[in-house]
């Protein structure tokens, strides 16, 4: 779940220098990638799309030494941003140790003073920035998100400003009506905007899976820069925004078929 | 005659009968979900499969593509956070993980964050850790699920990503690992592998049918150690690959590769 | 939200020296006291019944000797589970640091490696034995609790043993129709128990309100051993079960009006 | 002719005028909890009010007995926990924190643990920290609500379990709490105090309808500072009192003591 329409926006506004965390990252990379949006990485997972291979473009970004690169792991960055969260410098974990992971990344080894065990510290994680997708929200930022969190709480609470996107916007009766509903309160969040389908061609669980289709053609395309170019041109630098984009790409057909394979309702179909 | 089967489906079929009933498993998507779900489906249902992104014990529809898309989560019995999972890795409640990697030397150290040139400016950039060197550190037993090739299993790594028994004897925990925790076994097309207990060096102890000692070592960069009596690994059986194909990876994401 | 019907068979069971942890406790530290169920003590809120004032039978045994106690705090305790949760010997914090409280805790002081600032160590805390109320549960011990949560899930994977008493047995199917309401998974217990209203007379969220008016009466008879001495007779040991107990307090009846009393149905009514 | 008050409403009025709207502020419950709600329901509605057990922002339907009742998460905006609140202040978004206390000295540090005796065999065992410490420490500015009594303002408290100005002058800070944290006014029946900014020592800044300086200072065990300029505090209006008794605590639990 990775809020794609600001990514767009990122490179349509033309942003670069920036730090950026790949905290479990997908297509977001490789859409910042496309655009050179930073310079300065803290990398978990990154380059990979997961089963579907390697994204040619970050990689080429990632291989041309333009990018200050510092290794870490999933847990690792979600330990530093939970240290943010606590308000406090540094938070203990158990892995990293005795590896080049470690060696290229920030963390310190202690020796535990309780128990003398050797601990990996990791330092808390302050981000400038956060971007957040969710399912819903209210306008002053009550959000609530279905499904799996990877540290959305967190992230809001550790970073200085938080700008949410969201599928639908709701009223904040409707958040008061189910207050455990909620996962990240208003006084985090300083920007809210409604963005529907804010992360396609990303799979939004329980609203729409992802359009595999066209995240092969974007693997495809990348293979020739050139050819890639013209893509980024038509499917980023010449939409005015998201909406434009998913016309250009199946329009409100395709949402809707997505709808349905999210939903698996092709599969009771089949029964 | 037994139907004919692909080395990717002899690797998830021989992996998966690792994991018996009531396990706990950490898994990222790719071949070490394929095994898992094979397992879960077939001698092992209480197979408890834990997605690195949090959801545990799902019934997966199909293969999902991505460790957060919404198959990972179906039917689970909880959906937690990335954190939780690896929290409960490292509190002692999961006995395996699959792991895959570019390289992987005698030891077991597996490197999944580059290949030649230089830390900053690599040959080849790979995707990283991700969950590998936390799963890799904090799970009992990792197991590894990677094609035999001498471009694979190398002498030295070029970054090491995810801890194995790291330079081999008791280095693993002399460097702060939890006591207990390392590399298990070692599938891949052509045998299985462990660990000799002393050593820690990576030892053939199965060799699967269509192939010898010879072209074990032949595609591997280092000298492999031999138990006393190496068996003959079970070919995958028909129910094995009928379940495999129909039901855990009908779209071949992982077969077909 | 405790696990009171457990308490009282604690204290029916005649069990002694156990070590406890009283983290915002209330009514169940009053009956653990009453039965000198404990000998050692971490200190988190304790003797206290929130606005209904101070119980004289917990001052009594507190005030005796008989309990070691160390002084903690809230955020301590639970900062401590946490660490023990995480499967790391501490986690640190900011609190404690400068009083008598630290000085009677377990704590330790360090300076981070990476800014210098004083920390206060806070030691993973490992329970023996951990029971905890909930709303569901499967047979297999996965847990749905609504409202707030104390820190029940990092609890349940904290203790060596999870007993878990619940309002209502659910089915496994019921779990997985949504498995963003789990907020303990299976293989964290050991054991679970059906017991309507195990939480009598405290306030189960969403199910029933706290029976304040038999509440006031534990802390009036408190005041004189003698009578308390009768009163738990009544109340506990000759009790077989939560449900005798409820029984001799109202029962069904009494039940009913503090469901109508938590729903403020009655403010409908009046409106 | 103003309606008569007795001295928890008048303690209770005058606090809550502190909460100025939009601020967030940490409760336990008791008169905090009711100043809190008053402040909410006259001048400031959107004063954030978090319950130490995790509610935020509720509507109240009534005094809450406790932190972690049905009433104190009444639609509120957010349930979340005990840990996340203290890490919310921990990290600095909340303001104030209201606490009591049985003992208080001049720096304001508070002793809600015990009296008398020792710690292991006290004569008046009392609840504790509770949150009383973790807010005490975290949050920006404390305010304290108790009785002026010479047993509570005490020249050296039994046990320090929530920090002041400890030492006074900067020994807070070099203790290793939060800079910028550390108590701020304390309110009593008969007077308001703040701490003077070089020594840290309770100063009288205001003295209530009825009190005279000498009054505060015979009901205090230590000397008490006085500003330059000693204002009369505003008795509670009829509005403030009408709101207190009807809406914010009509079972009389905080008042009626």
């Amino acid at each position: 779940r990775a809020p794609i329409a600001a990514c767009h926006e990122i490179l349509r506004q033309g942003r670069k220098h920036m730090g950026f965390c790949g905290h479990t990252t997908t297509h977001d990379f490789e859409i910042l990638c496309a655009g050179e949006a930073f310079d300065r990485l803290d990398a978990g997972y990154i380059v990979g799309l997961e089963a579907r291979g390697l994204s040619p473009c970050a990689r080429r970004y990632m291989q041309s030494g333009k990018v200050r690169v510092t290794e870490w792991t999933n847990y690792s960055l979600s330990a530093r941003i939970r240290a943010a969260a606590m308000g406090v410098p540094f938070v203990p974990a158990r892995n990293l140790l005795g590896t080049d992971t470690f060696d290229t990344s920030a963390s310190m080894i202690i020796n535990c003073p309780y128990t003398g065990k050797k601990l990996s510290l990791h330092p808390a994680l302050y981000p400038d920035v956060a971007i957040i997708h969710v399912h819903e929200s209210d306008v002053y930022g009550n959000c609530r998100i279905r499904g799996i969190l990877k540290s959305d709480n967190d992230l809001a609470r550790a970073a200085k400003r938080t700008i949410i996107t969201c599928e639908r916007l709701i009223s904040n009766e409707e958040i008061r009506r189910d207050p455990s509903e909620t996962t990240i309160p208003y006084f985090l969040v300083d920007a809210v905007c409604e963005v529907p389908f804010g992360n396609y061609p990303g799979n939004m669980v329980y609203e729409y899976f992802s359009d595999e289709e066209h995240l092969r053609e974007w693997l495809k395309v990348e293979e020739d820069p050139e050819l890639f170019k013209e893509f980024l041109q038509k499917n980023i630098y010449d939409c005015k925004d998201h909406h434009e984009y998913i016309n250009k790409n199946g329009g409100m057909e395709k949402m809707l078929r997505l709808r349905t394979i999210e939903h698996l309702l092709h599969k009771e179909g089949d029964k | 005659m037994t139907t004919a089967y692909n080395a990717m489906e002899l690797m998830i079929c021989v992996a998966s009968r690792e994991l018996e009933d009531g396990a706990t498993l950490a898994v990222g998507t790719g071949a070490p979900c394929a095994a898992a779900m094979l397992a879960q489906k077939l001698n092992s249902p209480n197979l408890s499969i834990m997605f690195e992104a949090g959801s545990i014990n799902p019934q997966l529809p199909e293969m999902p593509i991505s460790v957060g898309d919404s198959r990972a989560g179906h039917k689970a019995v909880m959906v937690s956070t990335l954190g939780a999972i690896m929290e409960t890795c490292s509190r002692g409640y999961v006995d395996y993980t699959f792991l895959g990697g570019a390289q992987i030397d005698m030891y077991g150290n597996l490197n999944s964050t580059y290949i030649g040139g230089t830390h900053q400016k690599p040959k080849v950039r790979l995707p990283g850790s991700g969950g590998a060197n936390d799963f890799g550190s904090l799970c009992w037993k990792m197991m590894v699920l990677t094609v035999q090739d001498s471009r694979r299993f190398v002498e030295k790594c070029d970054f090491i990503t995810t801890p194995g028994w790291l330079q081999g004897g008791n280095s693993r925990y002399e460097a702060g690992l939890p006591e207990g925790t390392g590399p298990y076994k070692v599938f891949t097309n052509m045998a299985i592998m462990d660990f000799e207990p002393e050593s820690k060096r990576m030892r053939v102890i199965s060799i699967n049918p269509g192939y010898s000692m010879k072209d074990v070592q032949d595609n591997c960069g280092f000298e492999l150690l031999k138990a006393s009596q190496i068996t003959e690994t079970e070919p995958p059986t028909e129910t094995e690959l009928k379940i495999l194909r129909e039901e855990v990876d009908p779209h071949r994401y992982v077969i077909g590769r």
